[in-house]
């Protein structure tokens, strides 16, 4: 079990903490330049590819999609969730460098939306990553997202996003949700 | 050439792979081996939930089974419906169907031409095609209400008659897109560098294509003239004039020259069908949709999308709900039993381009 | 279509038949099955095995099992059905006559307990991961139980009235 | 491949000239289509809380809630739709269902918020701002799931109705009654129209399904009148179907009518559960709708019965009121007598007076009074006990028992309520030529407006704004009516137009008859003077509590005597609670 280490925090990281004016200038920075992690979990991001092309070109907002998670700011969960994505974003996301962010699209991680009774997609995605802005449609339209992504940037800016924090205050809490429907943690061979 | 076998696993997080699938293949040196599909990222349990909701409740729920060319399961769905229920839709219904699908497909290829650049590296096709898109997006918004789920084939016909002045602005778009297309055609069907990796790619030995149930533009790219408009027509496709596009290179190569006939042809069609279409009634008298009962039979009904032969294996029992729905989609081969073998000896810089070329649906695989 | 009747004299057809032009049904017996469709494969022309699906008729306790045939000349599909005791489904593999059956009979394995033997891969996960209860496209499933008890549901809060109650009330005023 | 192929990608620098096509949001917004599936709003005035739209909502994201404001009322469930937005797909399903079109979709798209938990909401009831947008999905009422057209009564041609008392309504086909049936959306909403709370979406969803058995059970369940309801039931449900705002509400009476119609035999039909007999013995009197329903269900649940009935044959006002060309004789005695074989006790030509009243008193442990409305009200000018004004229900009386009536050539109707309508038509029916005279408009009549429609096509002339002076002899056998023109004085908001007399102005009219059927009273001489001093009365009716008791305890009463309605349906639904009310008052509760 000692491999599991590598692939999940199981202890809380230390939390870089510094105030004052570089904190003020660090989210104002931020705010402008998010880059978006390239992982289309659900069918949310059949709309992410015209926010980040040319007809609505996120990009002129300091957004773009990066293909590793290390380099990314934010997380989109495009929709619904099954458990089986679920484990490779809670994977995703602890691998992202802090600060980082959450965006939840569309009905279904709010609560269940169309597939509240499925049995293979999770109802409520608060519960087991913390979430900094919820954008509802099914899908929401590009203009949602943009819109979504301007209220991030302004709780960015004024230093309110901080689900990461929250993230690693309650790790335990987190932890304790996903443990309920991951039994396993190992990563199969076929991924890791 | 090294010895020893590396593993190496491409997704589910990977923007090379398309959509939320991945591919564990091992390498020596670089080249591929061995290649394994795994799918179920995006399993929601369509089948099963469509089990449990009365007929019109499913609706809203089918055209979610494959994100980007939803319309291809509502009528599919409502097709088998109607024809398990025995309803005759109106003859105007028929057309509007017959367009809203082609603008699916067209939009669609156009989308895919982009991406198969896209997979080599080259962006800037990727933007075109995404931003091209937008515009038949907005065609789709206008006339049924929604941008990616339409949810406006019904069983009976459709949701709502076509808006004011839509033709005019539906060929006003074509022209557009036509207009676009030789400048397409320039970076990529000219480009070195799409030439030289793509001629030759993937050959697909021509006996898979009946063995494994090859369709759609995999098996018109090896020589074999399988549409399904033609082959067992549906909807106004009876009346439109068209012929089958097939290559005979058997290679992603030729996939990507049936793609772009197609979208020649499609813009054809739609210019058909707009002149073609008939007036009158567009949606038949359902009984009422909450208690309503279709007698038990089964059916399979099957209609062409950019992807290949899509079907939909209805079983009801005479109650209110579907004893069973099988979605089978072409992915499911394609995506499964053809990549793992295509990708054998095949480099590995190639999966992307070829998992492209074979556009792989990962939600249609696994509903 | 002609080749029902071809069908008829050679095997022990227990029922058919023609739904469209271009579909027939055939149900066959599990002996009969595999010379079945060997047969249509190899004389008349149905080369193409298009899905393999499975039905649950929990009433009955049978599972169906339909194989969906096409004929890429004539242009005909033809879907041969057989039933399986749900007690014990069992059958054979056929992914030697087409390759692409394996996956198909792996999803039937892994989402209603069909057992197919013969068949290498269909003990490995296609679709569910680390799943522990019974497989979950079987009718006894109940996907909304599971679902409530697993992932919950969010308790409205500016309702005035949770929605159990609501409904309960909503029904009670009905029947008065 | 060479250079060309090398150097011809470059062409794509020429865009670089072009004007961008970027649309520049979140700077300048961008509306959506004409037609676009945003979020919802509801006309909270308009809609009724059917909760069709709960019903047919794919991922149950609609509640019903109640809402502050908002009372339950007939044909309003006081509930209104909340929408959960973390469930919702924007299908627009509900809006396309939605029976009063008050639920519709804008095309605002835009709702973002930090916490999950602001997704919820009641359209129409939480302010969110896009009320007022009016682009959007709505639904199109030719062209949606919602039937709206209700399948057409084939009736006899008036020409052939007035040539005998052939019942006018011909009934449904199998095939038309299952597709008026389907059109229910099973909202309930008639269920609190309906004095005796029938289970009418049920029935009806059995009939539309085809199992009129299970169907006409379900009736049985709170009425055992079921098919005299689907002949002449004055129907308020319908006036509280949820698809009456945009259309024809159901035809729920035909529905009933055509269900009970197809069985000739009740007893194979319907499946009774009968308690145990017990000691306790209840007499009703008469035999009417209320007092037989009563007779009916008290003798399933075991108690003696005994009916009074003064007139020959049962049925009471159906008997005696109803014309047969709407309500044949056979039907009321295939009822009649399915009750009767449940162990009711009949005893027919017994008039209760005073003595016999304390008889009954003595032998039974309560008593059912269902003696409904015999008495007619008289006009109340000079000259009316002139041989030739006669009065409706004993016209309708002699008529339905075959007695020997004599009209004449021409007669006037004074009254615009259902008897009247019956009286003319039955008059027309005997070859008089009719007029119906009313103080009021036409539109103010209280009669069914099935029934005037009627009327007027066989022929019967309604003449509005009449009010009557005096009644005077006329010559040659005749009777001339002098009456006075009325003018309508409005009596303020929400309240009808009384008509008051044109004075100095006098008509005259010279008919064979003057028929007054302006209403009946109830005629209480029947009870002995200390027993009707206790018993409580109102305008003339028989005072009840909620369980249809009497002040005096052990005396219960029902029906047109008891209610302000004076109708079939009613009285049913009293007798049905004067049953559970004898019951609990021999457990020994009185209130």
């Amino acid at each position: 079990m000692g491999k599991d280490k590598k692939y999940f925090l199981d202890e809380k990281p230390e939390k870089l903490t510094y105030g004052g004016v570089f904190r003020r200038i660090n989210d104002w920075a931020r705010a402008r330049s998010l880059w978006v992690v390239a992982y289309g979990t659900g069918c949310g991001s059949i709309e992410l590819r015209p926010t980040f092309t040319s007809r609505f070109d996120a990009e002129r907002l300091g957004m773009r999609m990066v293909a590793t998670p290390r380099q990314a700011d934010v997380l989109i969960i495009s929709g619904y969730l099954t458990v089986k994505t679920l484990k490779r974003v809670i994977r995703v996301y602890e691998q992202m460098q802090s600060p980082k962010y959450v965006v939840a699209l569309g009905a279904c991680p709010i609560n269940g939306g169309m597939y509240y009774d499925s049995y293979n997609a999770i109802n409520r995605l608060d519960l087991y990553l913390p979430v900094d802005v919820w954008i509802t449609g099914c899908m929401p339209r590009p203009e949602a997202i943009l819109a979504g992504f301007k209220r991030l940037q302004e709780l960015i800016d004024s230093g309110r996003a901080d689900g990461w924090k929250k993230y690693i205050d309650n790790l335990d809490r987190y932890r304790e949700n996903q443990k309920k429907i991951i039994k396993n943690w190992k990563m199969p061979n076929y991924n890791w | 050439m090294s010895k020893e076998e590396v593993r190496l696993f491409i997704g589910p997080q990977h923007p090379g792979v398309t959509g939320n699938m991945s591919v564990e293949v091992l390498l020596r040196g670089d080249t591929i081996t061995w290649a394994r599909t795994h799918i179920g990222y995006l399993h929601r349990g369509f089948e099963k939930l469509m089990e449990r909701k009365i007929f019109i409740k499913s609706f809203p729920l089918v055209c979610r089974i494959c994100v980007p060319e939803p319309d291809t399961n509502e009528e599919n769905f409502a097709r088998g419906l109607e024809e398990l229920a025995g309803i005759e839709i109106p003859e105007r219904a028929k057309w509007i169907r017959t367009l809203v699908l082609e603008l699916s497909r067209l939009q669609m290829f156009i989308m895919w031409y982009g991406g198969i650049a896209g997979s080599m590296g080259l962006s800037t096709p990727v933007q075109w095609g995404i931003g091209d898109r937008d515009y038949i997006l907005d065609l789709f918004e206008e006339l049924t209400g929604g941008r990616i789920y339409h949810i406006y084939i019904m069983p009976g016909g459709v949701r709502k008659d076509l808006p004011e002045g839509f033709e005019e602005r539906v060929l006003k778009v074509m022209d557009m897109v036509e207009r676009r297309l030789p400048e397409y055609d320039e970076i990529i069907m000219e480009n070195a560098v799409v030439q030289k990796r793509l001629k030759g790619l993937a050959k697909i030995p021509k006996e898979w294509v009946d063995e494994m149930g090859l369709t759609g533009p995999v098996a018109r790219a090896c020589g074999f003239p399988y549409d399904v408009r033609k082959d067992h027509p549906y909807e106004a496709y009876p009346h439109l004039d068209f012929d089958v596009i097939t290559e005979d290179g058997c290679d992603a190569w030729s996939m990507l020259l049936v793609r772009r006939r197609e979208i020649d042809l499609s813009i054809d069609l739609i210019r058909q069908i707009i002149e073609k279409m008939p007036r009158g009634e567009f949606l038949a008298p359902l009984p009422n949709v909450l208690y309503w009962k279709i007698p038990p039979g089964e059916t399979y009904v099957k209609s062409e999308s950019t992807r290949g032969e899509y079907g939909f294996y209805v079983v009801t029992d005479g109650s209110d709900k579907p004893r069973r729905v099988h979605v089978n989609g072409p992915s499911f081969v394609h995506g499964i039993t053809l990549l793992e073998r295509l990708l054998v000896g095949q480099n590995i810089a190639d999966v992307a381009p070829i998992m492209v070329s074979l556009q792989t649906c990962p939600p249609e695989m696994e509903r | 279509m002609e080749v029902l009747n071809r069908l008829r004299e050679k095997f022990e057809i227990t029922g058919d038949k023609v739904q469209r032009d271009d579909l027939a049904l055939v149900e066959t017996t599990g002996k009969d099955l595999i010379p079945v469709l060997v047969y249509l494969k190899t004389y008349e022309g149905f080369k193409t095995l298009v899905m393999i699906s499975c039905v649950d008729w929990m009433e009955k306790g049978k599972f169906q099992l339909s194989y969906n045939l096409w004929n890429p000349e004539k242009k005909k599909n033809i879907i041969v059905k057989i039933f399986l005791d749900r007690e014990n489904p069992v059958f054979q593999t056929i992914y030697k006559i087409w390759p692409q059956a394996e996956v198909y009979e792996r999803e039937i394995h892994e989402m209603f307990g069909v057992n197919f033997e013969g068949n290498p891969t269909q003990d490995e996960e296609l679709i569910l991961e680390d799943w522990e209860e019974i497989p979950p496209m079987r009718r006894d499933f109940n996907t909304l139980r599971y679902s409530m008890e697993k992932f919950g549901e969010r308790e409205p809060k500016s309702g005035i009235i949770i929605r159990k109650q609501i409904s309960e009330q909503y029904d009670e005023w009905r029947r008065k | 491949m060479g250079l060309k192929e090398v150097l011809k990608p470059l062409g794509a620098w020429r865009q670089i000239a072009r004007k961008p096509h970027t649309i520049l949001v979140p700077r300048t917004p961008r509306e959506a289509a004409e037609r676009y599936r945003g979020f919802h709003v509801n006309d909270l005035e308009k809609c009724i809380g059917c909760g069709t739209c709960a019903a047919v909502c794919p991922n149950e994201a609609i509640d019903m809630v109640p809402v502050e404001g908002i009372e339950p009322r007939k044909g309003d469930s006081g509930f209104r739709p909340r929408i959960d937005y973390g469930r919702c797909c924007w299908c627009g399903l509900c809006v396309d269902s939605c029976p009063t079109t008050s639920l519709r979709m804008t095309n605002e798209y835009i709702w973002v918020r930090e916490t999950p938990d602001d997704f919820v909401y009641i359209p129409g009831y939480d302010i969110k701002g896009f009320e007022e947008k009016e682009k959007g999905y709505r639904k199109e009422k030719d062209h949606s799931f919602t039937h709206y057209q209700r399948v057409p009564m084939r009736e006899l041609p008036p020409e052939e109705r007035v040539e005998s008392f052939a019942e006018v309504v011909l009934g449904y086909a199998e095939e038309e009654a299952r597709r008026e049936a389907d059109r229910c959306v099973g909202c309930g909403l008639c269920i609190a129209g309906c004095p005796d709370r029938m289970h009418i979406p049920d029935y009806i969803r059995a009939i539309a399904s085809g199992e009129y058995a299970r169907s006409v059970n379900i009736m049985y369940e709170n009425n055992p009148f079921a098919e005299l309801c689907g002949k002449v039931c004055t129907r308020r449900c319908e006036s509280y179907c949820s698809l009456g705002h945009e259309g024809d509400p159901v035809a729920i009476r035909w529905l009933k009518r055509f269900a009970t119609e197809r069985f000739s035999d009740l007893k194979e039909v319907i499946k009774v559960r009968k308690a145990e007999a017990k000691d306790r013995s209840v007499g009703i009197i008469g035999a009417g709708p209320g007092g037989l329903t009563a007779a009916y269900y008290l003798a399933l649940r075991g108690y003696k019965v005994t009916v009074y009935e003064a007139m020959p044959e049962p049925g009471g006002m159906t008997m005696a009121g109803i014309p047969k060309y709407r309500f044949p004789f056979p039907s009321l005695k295939k009822q009649v007598d399915f009750i009767l074989s449940q162990g009711v006790e009949l005893k027919l030509n017994y008039y209760v007076d005073p003595e016999k009243f304390r008889e009954l008193m003595d032998r039974h442990d309560a008593i059912y009074i269902g003696v409904g409305l015999m008495k007619p009200w008289t006009l109340g000018v000079p000259g009316e006990d002139h041989p030739n004004v006669i009065y409706a229900i004993d016209f309708l009386r002699k008529v339905n028992f075959n007695e020997p009536v004599e009209i004449g050539k021409k007669v006037v109707v004074i009254g615009g309520g259902d008897v009247a309508m019956d009286a003319a038509r039955v008059s027309r029916r005997l070859k008089a030529e009719v007029i119906v005279a009313y103080r009021r408009r036409k539109v103010d009549m209280p009669a069914d407006h099935e029934e005037i429609e009627g009327a007027e096509e066989e022929g019967v002339e309604i003449w509005e704004k009449i009010i009557p002076i005096r009644v005077e002899d006329a010559p040659e056998g005749k009777v001339k009516l002098v009456y006075g023109k009325a003018k309508m004085v409005d009596q303020g908001p929400g309240r009808r137009p009384k008509p008051v007399l044109i004075e100095g102005e006098e008509y005259e009219l010279v008919v064979d008859r003057i028929i007054v059927a302006i209403g009946q009273q109830a005629d209480l001489s029947f009870l002995p003077e200390d027993v009707a001093e206790k018993i409580e009365t109102e305008r003339g009716r028989i005072k009840v509590n909620h369980r249809q008791m009497t002040s005096y305890p052990g005396i219960f009463a029902g029906g047109d005597v008891a209610n302000r309605v004076a109708d079939a349906i009613s009285a049913i639904a009293d007798g049905l609670r004067a049953v559970k009310g004898i019951e609990l008052y021999f457990q020994g509760e009185v209130d």
